[in-house]
């Protein structure tokens, strides 16, 4: 294929009734809600912008450290604090309605009644493209982490959520399953629109001097480069599995990166450790990616996604 | 506030003393914008399995120069030291809120433990009245720059806890004194930067003595720009009687002593 | 506590009825059958020396590329070749029983029967150990990656092997799934005398010039340091679950890693991927581990060993 | 065969040509007991989140000195150029079966592409007899150590593909020529290494005119010592009539021509 302008290049997509500019999204937690980066970063530039978890009330999160650097890894169990459904639309949405951004919420909740009653609320707010569901945050301890690897579970809440709201829904999959499949299948059944993963693996550390571990919650969520191939492969296996839209992420930093899940079948793509690193990862992905197809011949994402032949 | 992200080339880098090192940079964005107490999120070169940004105040900064002063402290600080002439680093910054102006009528005191006296250099040079500023650490190695603080007019108090240099013992054990025989007359303002124990040890006094004191934590930080809660720690909701997180990237590092719920502070 | 001297300290350590002279193995297909690290290794230091997986008959493996280096850790897809039993007694164990260092011979097989078969050949075989159950591998295509995730499969494997050798059996527990406990007690209950964990994690890479996999299995596992806080967290897990010892491995290189298993729990470590990194990291690792423990007052290994109270 | 793990100190390091250095290091180990053609693995220093060694023929080994002639072309190579003087690093050596005596009677001959020419040169050096040696590459700047190896002896054949050295065209527009010319005649031994393009090539034109000739492959390792079966290539086993691995890292990286299975090579 011969290299055409860049300008000649459309990176639009949709996903799961979304329409995005670009395939390239900021993870859940990664980004606050927007006004933390919006002086290094253009959000306007972003493909939507996935806030941090939110559910019905407001939340104090876990004790601290909350945090771990790991190798090439970071384990974090924040423990999803929050403004609650309210405070976050109070707070944040007046914000955020500024861009011509797609808005996804990341929700969670204690109980499927919870997920279903935080979906009904949002169901109602303006400027909300989406809602993304965390079923597969390990730091929660009311059982939820089972929303995620229990498959009669998962269906249950994401039948819950699918009931309470017209919105765009994405279940977020948990990655440490035997077969991420079964969940995926599970997903499109339930008339979810699209689905995304991989959220953090669950992992722990301890810190050799105090015999303490290095988290306060014990366990957290592991990610960063380090389970980029552990997302490589569920991301590929997923979506082989189904024919709504992926969404794949875990490790995304740059292009290269991204390419990756695109080639193995993620319409779009979510950076999340990344931003830590280098807050213009995201908006320096897009312009990468917009060089590279046109360099191959591209002129959507069609030519890319899902093409690995192995 | 307006935060920058900007490659910035290491224009000259020494080792001082006792494993400190002084990095000057050229960052045309940041430098400008810098108010005392202000960090930059460095990413460490050729750090390869570590992903995270490492804090570091901003010792100084002057037109397109900043300058930081660390101590070689572990991976990402050792790898730091590698950093040659002419090459170039990422920095985020100006961040978090910094010390207030000192307050017309009061009498500035700085108190500083180790590379805690980086935070406050800018404070100092900034600040009309110049004070007092009690300078601790272990040994003489950590005590840096007494003479650039006393040409900028400050009277410098030294302790160290093995009595290499200035007084012996902490740097409380200047500061007591020093407030009882007539300091805290004065009505002095404390600016406090250093380990937490020292943090601790000086708050309870102003608490006590109701003398109006900041002090710039020293927390672990992820993003730095107030995303992750990460840093956070537990300061007073004085309205609702109760605690509530606030990220030290972001509300601080710099909070006033009687904010702190000082019972959480390990 | 107080120093005591080096020499006041004894790593000896009976890992399910084998008496190891330190706790610090060599992981499987990380060191050959021995000879390759000879020259670099006084293999009379080590605690055990576990070899590459065998099967049967001789096999050849999968086709290359077979490895690929990824963040922090590498993918493999060896596809275990290998000499078979009678390859392996006739060609390695004179070697091996030069050393005063047990031999654990890690085996699998593609089928249940074949399993088995392979554990009453070595039952008769002067020289070894122990048999390390590999359940768990990967890279096998013909269903042989369900003995490892499937509770079910995984206790028949595990009984027919009981029901065939006297010698020390160790099932190594594939890490890739939900719950780990529920087969590290099934392993317990099937009269497993230790486990071991965890094995490389299912992982994927995709060389974005070719668009193709970077292993010429498509999917491979993942070791290294990337993998070390998912493995010290399901060791943890293990550990507290069963009462049978257990072998702690993913990501070890250097003592401070292995402290991290000791403290959740392990009663030995198998140095892995790190012996390509440093032929040396296994020795230098009783050498160091010996120094901890003199420099904490600590004669043995029992005032470590699961002493993390979070 | 023995081996060694050792900390190696680096005595020169320079940038030569076109992406090419030249790094002498004091290894007194493995520095007497290399033979031609082994190579040496090794960890390069400061590669965070790469936890492969690299392997390198060993280019030089006098004494206790080591050297290797490298090209940048990754992650690894790139970081390797940060070696300073008197720093460390940590080599396993020397490695692998590397070519044999040159045998008595034949005339030989050396065909190097790109850095293929490092794995050459103890050879070289080592040989009674000095032959011709084929030099190929991209452009000028790959062709090194012309004067090196004449110096020793050997009459040096340059192509390069943009003819800016040399002859324009591949090895084997040089090669061909001076066999058809009277080379053939002198019963010729062919010792070749560089990318896998130019070993397929000329290994076809040795097994059809049955030249003695030896091959140096440069597949991907892990290990380097033949424990992670990672580097394998098909050889044949002609009692046989099959196939089987052999690992390029310790039954090779030499192999007779003849024993590889070319079709299998990519
Ligand atoms: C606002 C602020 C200003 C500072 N100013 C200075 C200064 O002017 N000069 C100076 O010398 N130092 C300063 N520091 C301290 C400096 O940031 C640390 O010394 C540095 O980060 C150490 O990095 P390292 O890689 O060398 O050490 P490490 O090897 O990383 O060791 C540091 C320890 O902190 C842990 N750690 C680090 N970040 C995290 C995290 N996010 N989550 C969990 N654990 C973590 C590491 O695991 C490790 O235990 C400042 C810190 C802050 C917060
Ligand atoms: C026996 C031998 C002798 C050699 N001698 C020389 C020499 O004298 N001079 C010289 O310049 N070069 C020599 N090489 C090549 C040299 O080893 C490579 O150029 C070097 O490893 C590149 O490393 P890098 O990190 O710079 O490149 P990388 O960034 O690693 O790129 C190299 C490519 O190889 C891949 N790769 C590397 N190792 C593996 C592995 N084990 N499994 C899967 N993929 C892998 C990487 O993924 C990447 O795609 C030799 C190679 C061999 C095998
Ligand atoms: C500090 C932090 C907080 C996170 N919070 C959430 C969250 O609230 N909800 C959620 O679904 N995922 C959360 N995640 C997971 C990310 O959205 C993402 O799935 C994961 O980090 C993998 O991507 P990465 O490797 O690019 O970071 C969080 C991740 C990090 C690092
Ligand atoms: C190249 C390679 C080959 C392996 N072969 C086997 C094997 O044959 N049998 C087995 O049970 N595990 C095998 N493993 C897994 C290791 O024994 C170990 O469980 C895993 O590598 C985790 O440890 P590490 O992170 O220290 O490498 C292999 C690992 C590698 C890297
Ligand atoms: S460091 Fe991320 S919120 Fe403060
Ligand atoms: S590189 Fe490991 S066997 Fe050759």
């Amino acid at each position: 294929m011969s290299a055409i302008p860049v300008t000649a290049v459309d990176l639009s997509v949709n996903v799961g009734g979304i329409a995005l500019k670009n395939p390239v999204m900021v993870a859940s937690g990664t980004f606050g809600y927007g006004p933390e980066y919006a002086d290094l970063v253009d959000i306007n530039r972003l493909g939507a912008i996935v806030v941090k978890g939110i559910c019905l009330n407001p939340t104090k999160g876990n004790p601290t450290p909350r945090t771990a650097e790991v190798a090439s890894g970071l384990l974090n169990a924040i423990g999803l604090p929050g403004p609650g459904v309210d405070g976050f639309v109070r707070t944040y949405m007046p914000f955020l309605r500024q861009y011509a951004t797609p808005v996804i919420v990341n929700i969670w909740g204690k109980t499927i009644e919870e997920y279903a009653e935080v979906a009904r609320r949002f169901d109602q707010v303006e400027g909300i493209a989406g809602l993304e569901v965390n079923v597969s945050c390990p730091n929660i301890k009311e059982g939820s982490a089972l929303f995620g690897t229990d498959l009669d579970m998962f269906r249950r809440v994401v039948d819950a959520i699918r009931a309470a709201t017209r919105l765009p829904m994405i279940p977020k999959l948990a990655p440490n399953v035997a077969d991420i499949t079964a969940f995926a299948k599970a997903a499109e059944a339930s008339g979810a629109n699209a689905i995304s993963l991989i959220n953090s693996f669950p992992g722990m550390a301890v810190d050799i001097k105090t015999r303490k571990p290095k988290l306060a919650n014990i366990t957290g969520g592991l990610t960063g480069p380090a389970i980029r191939p552990i997302a490589v492969r569920l991301v590929w296996q997923a979506a082989k599995a189904v024919s709504i839209p992926v969404i794949g992420m875990g490790g995304i930093g740059a292009v290269n990166d991204a390419l990756e899940f695109f080639l193995v079948g993620a319409r779009a793509v979510a950076v999340g450790t990344a931003n830590f690193t280098n807050p213009a990862a995201a908006v320096t992905l897009v312009d990468d990616l917009r060089a590279y197809l046109a360099a191959q011949g591209m002129a959507s994402l069609d030519g890319l996604v899902g093409t690995f032949a192995p | 506030m307006s935060m920058y992200q900007e490659n910035a080339e290491v224009l000259e880098h020494e080792a001082i003393q006792g494993g400190y090192n002084l990095l000057i940079m050229r960052s045309p964005n940041i430098a400008p914008a810098v108010k005392p107490g202000q960090f930059v999120h460095v990413l460490v070169p050729h750090l390869g399995e570590s992903i995270l940004r490492r804090p570091f105040s901003v010792f100084r900064a002057e037109g397109d120069r900043l300058a930081i002063l660390y101590k070689d402290v572990g991976r990402g600080t050792r790898t730091l030291t590698y950093l040659r002439h002419g090459e170039t680093l990422s920095l985020v910054g100006p961040l978090g809120r910094g010390f207030p102006d000192p307050a017309p009528g009061l009498f500035p005191v700085l108190v500083a433990g180790g590379y805690g006296m980086a935070a406050l250099h800018i404070c100092a040079q900034r600040s009309p009245v110049k004070g007092v500023a009690f300078f601790g650490g272990r040994t003489a190695a950590d005590i840096l720059c007494v003479k650039e603080f006393e040409a900028l007019g400050w009277t410098v108090i030294v302790t160290t806890e093995d009595g290499s240099l200035g007084h012996q013992g902490r740097v409380t054990d200047a500061l007591d004194p020093w407030m009882a025989q007539g300091g805290a007359a004065r009505k002095p303002e404390l600016f406090v930067c250093g380990p937490s124990g020292l943090l601790k040890a000086v708050a309870a006094r102003a608490l006590e003595h109701r003398w109006r004191a900041w002090v710039s934590v020293d927390n672990n930080m992820g993003c730095g720009v107030g995303a992750c809660l990460t840093c956070v720690l537990k300061v007073h909701d004085h309205e609702k009687g109760d605690w509530t997180w606030a990220r030290a990237c972001r509300e601080g590092p710099v909070f006033a002593a009687s904010d702190i719920v000082w019972e959480a502070v390990g």
